[in-house]
């Protein structure tokens, strides 16, 4: 049986929800009253229900399998956290109650910031950022903030590795810096000397990842810190990778001016198909001034929140996102760190770096890994294993999608060809990477068996085979459109 | 401990694997400094209950919005979500899956994302949606932005009607990007002239309605002089309810439109997270900001569903995309799709009029506190009162006798003496005839 | 990827639970402690809701589509009642809290049984039964106390239906009754004079479902009900089938003195693969003295229970459950009776009715109906078409679900052969029905077209194909045992 | 009304194609005398809010164990339960499906009770466990009657340790049914001679194990001695978690072990839906009442799972039936699995000796509260104290100060006036040291 589009469904006269009678009172809407309908369907509660189970079925989550999608970090969700997220004095708490009455829920962000402090070494953290990318931008504006307070605007060049996740460029262009990008040494690293060349009296800043995006520690970091610092620019660490280092190695420590720390990586919030997230971000010294509002303060006990830019946070560069920030996912957050505490953490990370290093001896044989180990939490390999096979990264992906794996992430990072980067994450156990690892000695073998075609048709098993993005792209449908109203538009 | 399941026995056999001695060998890039000896300083691992104990405690020290009569709003509203909404969300499949970049295993984020797009579309009276954004306050901001882009201008003009966060977050845009803002003053009584401030630099006009101090109005005009100009009319919708009652957007003129939805399936959550609308003419498609789901067939022919048009994105486009965004909200959007296919039509219609009837019903019952004055001529479910009293003080003083009153306008604006006796009050389907007399006789009281 | 058993996922060393330290205190075991393992296996929590989610992903359920299952009453089960069962004012409260901390759990029985008195007309329910069966003892205890009380203990004859659910024999049985079928006219129903006939000084009662089993109305009932008054018995009516009359036909007005009510029947508690339920017995005042403890009384509005037959309940015939019965079940029924109101349940029957009467005159000219219609809420065939195709009632239900569809009930009643019971419930829209009617049609017309082979082969798409019931219970295994152990002891 | 999709006009549809004029038509079996013309006495339809109000106002007049000191047992227990266990429990797949008399689309289900089967046997020490039973305490009539199927004798011996309230039912079977009882007085201290009582009548003797005073003791003796006249010894356990710390009954002899399951992923519930738990040996497999999953081949010889043995239930064997029983309790059944697997042989021993040591624990502060005497000198997390005072009154009192003390004996018995001053008090993992020092403090303050 297909499942048809909701708007499909629907009939007219149904109702999903039953509402009390409105009360007898004036209408008071001024002659703005909506003409003409909306053209949303109706159904009952049964049918919406069954509806989106059924959408549910042709998913895969982590709750369905193995999911070692590369610098994303899909490690166990646990439902205490969706538990306590749910607790009526959390979720059923207005951002702009009086501050008397949500002091519980400034003490969990200021308690959660504690931790996110404490974790990285950094003096500071501004917790409004939404997203990964939302953190990003917070970050390079507290630099340009800073540049600016330092009478420095002429700083505009940002570097940016090859190997850098997109929003790193978009973000820096995003904020009217130029991005200047470094490139990598045969070892998968910052090339030290590209990027010190680079650095002169108009560089902003270095945006950079670590561990990288080639899963690779960056040896030289405190080396690139001093260099930085010492060109007058400042040190953006991407966190998107802080789950290989949480617990056992901070932040600060490798001399980092600020870092944006997606939660629902590293700290296990959903993610919920595609968000939300929370990229609450830590800072130095030199750039915590500069924070964005609203900042929670503790002041003997009590908390209180400064949303304008005065007193202490005069210097803040404003605000990012109305209210407080994702507290939904604080929540889950700290309920994640309380439950793991600081031992739980270190093990954390040596657990997630060891998979990965795991998966790489036993695959290295067979696979082409384009850098010496060891990797931290992911490992990248290139598609040489499949030169002449006529088997693509794609195809190969695909052909995992059959033997009831999601894909490891593919043709990311752009430095290395036909990429396929593995992130086992911490919450596997060993029979579940060694039967992965079966099927992936099988499937090269089966590869360089000459079956292009096998591979090429997979994935068969699925509830679509493999879908025509050009075509999607060249006629763009983004809705659904009432038949008649389709055929009258023609 | 519960979530890591190798065992002791495992890693020592791993490690054997690799050819490592330990797995502080993995570390070996770490520069020495940095390499920690021992777990940083804070509490080592606990089990569930005493999890939950710590973080009851804390949400025990909160007023629980729905234990007391409720008229807070300002940009988040309480309204009634279906169990069944929450059930949908939880659905590991759901929760669990990442953002449906391998289709061939996520139509059901797919279809629910091009389902989402469709109810965003109709709602707004627009003809194309992206699959969500952050929230409505950064979704405003990013169709400044887009609209900047569209017009190639560098101005935008914002209406005082505006919610002050939204407003404030496009002028740290403004201050570290690439145009300007001309804000108009506050306006609480919805009396502002736009038109006349539009020239032909102006990119684009924002104007929110219901405005954030609950007037509505006809935004026809102000489209037509944008338009007049060349600037576009970007429309702003803070409560999501309201277009089941009032002309959407669309209708009057709106080339962009941005709504907070998290009325719709979404708890208030202390401010988030939520789920930003992105809504727009199909001409400006290849300008939006954030993920779009398009329809497609896949090899045997059946219709289905893929992220398209990403060569607009960072990850694709990288420092040439239209945004820098990555994240959407997901898991919000199916809230709100699931919650929006439960009221349906019907529904969502009469849910609009019931929450209108009530605000009316409570206008009504006001004109009993001596001293009290609605600004507001036309509202949908939150008006502005004047007291005659400083409005932050009355409102604590209601707290403490468990009535939350509404949003002092000095909480948004803090710097506008003009405005401490103004108290934004309002009123949705979770309101009770009780609630409201309630609300009258506190309020009778604090005043008298 | 086959899914093993959590005994073979295990390893020992892990943890799905963290507990705290326990605290310095004497050992008070009295040497009474375990010795030896017990064998569980150890896992962490990734593993265990991997494992229990990829169970379910093998199971179909009313969120999955149509259940048209015969006698079983496959409607929707709201996610409020759900919600509603956990309130910690109702899932945290212990039965044996002092009865002053447990008014409102009082309040809720005692609302509840407010609703099934009047929607029944009777004067009395024992709410203790934990589901339809215990429900049938309940009643026929009662009914056997009652003739104790009126000294005619002799009356040991139960007159039951041949239609009837095996639950009605093997209740009598274990009560010490014996059981007289009583045989159907050609109609489906009782025949009136054969039972007549049976009537004598020794027959305790007559158990008879209404509707029933057969989805008929019996027309005769107020005269069975008379004669079996009449000849000094009483009318057990199993209330299994109650959704098709509740809310529009109240049993007490056909003069039954006890029937059990199967609340994940007609009320909506989920059946969870086989359970919990829960099976109130509305009781005539004849019957009402001897209902089992405890008794929930309002006094003045508020709330005692009697706990012993004493006073008031001085005739109780005594407990049947430890507690106070299925308060959980209690609270969903009560929000979904909220939730429908006297109107919706009005509906409720109705539509029902009509859907089952839809799919009845849909079918009939394609498959062979037994009895005339109407039909109640649920409509039978047997297998008259499929005569000569060599395609069994078996075959072609597991036709249906590689279809989509959960099979029909099949071979019962046992009064007509090879029967099909359908059930659709109120809560199908007509396009499941008429999706469901053409699915059922066109498989009638593969069958009679002598596509036997490929009947007996069905289902294919399923997680597994048709099992081997036989060696199931020939070779009986009912338990894992370590590999290891279970080479041992061969 | 939110669950009923059809429409007016599918109905109108819908009776023509029937051909019936009205729906009415359709109940014309019904007798006229019978027919309603309108809905009952009762409030009509309502939304999910309005629900949702009244049974919180409800909810909300009883005092939640959570929220206080807590050491109520005597039968059901507050255990931790792991918020994945009530998760799993609510998917659909789960939720909504019915007995897998289908096994091609209910192995998901047929496995689980596998799994279940598996647990109960080893967790008694037995060879076979069935697929649930209502409760423990029907389970124990259950076993009193399998008993007499086994033995052919008519006559079960009942512990005065045994829960009154599974000696109640059994005699509300024997009055009905077709055996007889022997029942012991209340044992409070402990030290009753059942082995004397067996004779060559002699079906069973039942014993419970902690008995519902908190004793403990070695059940072999026993065994021999109804091995010796022939008769079975059923064990009855209603602390299911006991049996991380006590040696099995099946190591003691047992024949058949029953259990009430609740403490193991089941909340309180005011007394249900728990899930009993039905063991025995192998060669008593044919004689179990309730439902059996057994493992065999699918037509592809794949390992998969069914329901089996099913001649002996009723709607095979109907008056021949092993038992009248259909529904078992699969979700709890189902919750009862996951909370096992996450707590695995580790995690539940360790619980055990947690909820031991946390008792003795209270034992030992108990020392500090004149005129208490603790009856126990073997116990597992419960046990009976003699207060100098009528201990009904005193838990009232301390419930007024908002602990809950524990079971008065009188509650359980309640014409034995040498019980009046007994007071059963169980301790579980979720009691804090604050809890016991408030017990403490609450008991010299009521006492003195």
């Amino acid at each position: 049986l297909e499942e048809g589009l909701i708007f499909e469904l629907g009939q007219p006269g149904r109702l999903g929800v039953d509402l009390p009678d409105a009360p007898q009172a004036p209408n008071r809407l001024g002659g703005l009253a909506r003409r003409g309908g909306i053209g949303l369907p109706d159904l009952a509660e049964p049918q919406v229900v069954r509806h989106f189970t059924r959408l549910s079925q042709k998913n895969y989550g982590i709750d369905s399998g193995f999911f070692p999608l590369g610098s994303c970090t899909m490690k166990h969700n646990p439902r205490l956290n969706e538990r306590m997220a749910r607790l009526p004095g959390f979720s059923d708490v207005h951002p702009l109650q009086p501050i008397s009455t949500v002091q519980g829920a400034l003490e969990l962000i200021d308690t959660l910031a504690h931790w996110l402090k404490t974790l990285t070494g950094m003096p500071a953290v501004a917790m409004s950022p939404a997203a990964g990318a939302h953190g990003e931008f917070c970050g390079m504006v507290a630099i340009k903030a800073a540049l600016a307070a330092r009478g420095e605007s002429h700083r505009t060049r940002v570097l940016v590795p090859e190997s850098a996740h997109g929003t790193n460029p978009a973000t820096a262009a995003a904020i009217g810096f130029t991005v200047d990008p470094i490139p990598a040494t045969t070892e998968g690293r910052v090339d030290l000397d590209a990027f010190k060349a680079k650095l002169g009296p108009d560089v902003a800043a270095i945006m950079l990842t670590n561990p990288n995006t080639c899963g690779l520690f960056e040896r030289d970091i405190r080396e690139i810190a001093d260099a930085i610092h010492g060109a007058g620019g400042y040190f953006y660490c991407d966190g998107a990778n802080f789950n290989a280092i949480v617990g056992r190695v901070r932040p600060a420590d490798l001399g980092v001016d600020c870092m944006h720390i997606n939660l629902h990586k590293t700290f296990s919030t959903p993610h919920g198909g595609g968000g939300p997230g929370s990229g609450p971000v830590v800072l130095s010294d030199a750039l915590a001034p500069f924070a964005p509002l609203p900042w929670v303060v503790n002041q003997n006990g009590s908390y209180a929140v400064l949303e304008q830019a005065k007193a202490e946070a005069a210097q803040s560069f404003g605000r990012l996102k109305a209210f407080h920030g994702q507290m939904g996912m604080f929540v889950r957050a700290l309920a994640y760190m309380l439950s793991h505490g600081a031992d739980g953490l270190w093990q954390v990370s040596s657990d997630a770096v060891l998979n990965a290093n795991y998966i790489l001896a036993s695959l290295k044989d067979v696979f082409s890994a384009p850098f010496e180990g060891p990797c931290m939490h992911e490992v990248l390999f290139n598609d040489d294993f499949l030169k002449d096979t006529g088997v693509s990264t794609l195809d190969f992906a695909k052909a995992l999608i059959d033997e009831g794996y999601h894909p490891m992430t593919m043709y990311f990072p752009l430095v290395v060809h036909g990429a396929m980067l593995i992130e086992p994450t911490e919450t596997e156990d060993k029979a579940t990477l060694d039967q992965f690892i079966a099927v992936m000695r099988s499937l090269a073998d089966k590869a360089k068996a000459g079956t292009a075609e096998a591979f090429h048709a997979a994935p068969r098993l699925t509830p679509r085979r493999r879908l025509d993005e050009t075509l999607a792209a060249r006629k763009p449908i983004l809705r659904w459109v009432a038949p008649e109203l389709a055929q009258a538009a023609e | 401990m519960r979530y890591l399941p190798l065992t002791e026995a495992d890693r020592r056999a791993m490690l054997a694997t690799i050819g490592a001695p330990s797995v502080d060998a993995l570390f070996k890039d770490v520069p020495a400094a940095a390499v920690r000896r021992a777990p940083v300083d804070l509490p080592h691992h606990a089990g569930e209950l005493s999890v939950e104990r710590q973080l009851k405690a804390m949400a025990g020290k909160n007023l629980v919005a729905g234990e007391v009569p409720f008229f807070v709003g300002a940009g988040a509203y309480r309204h009634h979500v279906p169990a069944s909404v929450d059930y949908i969300i939880q659905r590991g499949e759901f929760l669990t899956a990442y953002t449906p970049y391998q289709p061939e295993i996520a139509q059901g984020t797919l279809q629910y994302l091009f389902e989402f797009q469709t109810q965003v579309a109709m709602l707004t009276g627009m003809e194309v949606a992206n699959a969500s954004m952050y929230d409505g306050s950064t979704a405003c901001v990013e169709a400044v932005v887009m609209a900047t882009r569209v017009t190639k201008r560098k101005k935008a003009i914002l209406s005082g009607g505006l919610h002050p966060h939204y407003a404030e977050i496009a002028a740290t845009h403004a201050a570290y990007g690439d145009f300007t803002l001309d804000s108009a003053a506050a306006d609480p009584e919805g009396l502002e002239d736009l038109a006349s401030r539009i020239d032909d630099q102006t990119a684009c006009v924002v104007v929110q309605n219901p405005s954030v101090f609950g007037h509505i109005r006809d935004l026809t005009p102000l489209a037509n002089a944008a338009h007049a100009k060349g600037a576009l009319l970007v429309v702003v919708v803070t409560e999501a309810v309201s277009l089941g009652a009032l002309m959407p957007p669309g209708a009057m003129g709106a080339d962009i439109v941005v709504a907070e939805g998290q009325s719709i399936g979404s708890g208030l959550n202390f401010g988030g997270p939520y789920v930003g609308l992105f809504a727009t003419r199909e001409k400006y498609m290849r300008q939006m900001p954030g993920r779009l789901c398009g329809e497609t067939v896949d090899a045997d022919g059946k219709r289905g569903w893929v992220l398209t048009l990403s060569t607009r994105e960072q990850h694709i486009r990288r420092e040439k995309a239209t945004s820098n965004i990555c994240t959407n909200a997901g898991l919000c959007a199916l809230a709100f799709t699931v919650h929006l296919s439960l009221l349906g039509e019907t529904g969502f219609t009469q849910l609009a009029a019931l929450n209108h009837a009530k605000t009316s019903q409570l206008v009504e019952k006001l004109k009993a506190v001596p001293g009290v004055r609605v600004l507001n001529e036309a509202f949908f479910n939150e008006v502005t009162l004047v007291l005659p009293k400083d409005a932050s003080a009355v409102v604590e003083a209601l707290a403490q006798k468990r009535i939350l009153a509404g949003v002092p306008a000095a909480r948004l604006w803090p710097d506008h003496s003009d405005l401490k006796n103004h108290l934004l009050v309002a009123v949705t389907e979770t309101v009770t005839d009780e609630d409201m007399d309630a609300l009258v006789a506190g309020l009778k009281e604090v005043l008298a």
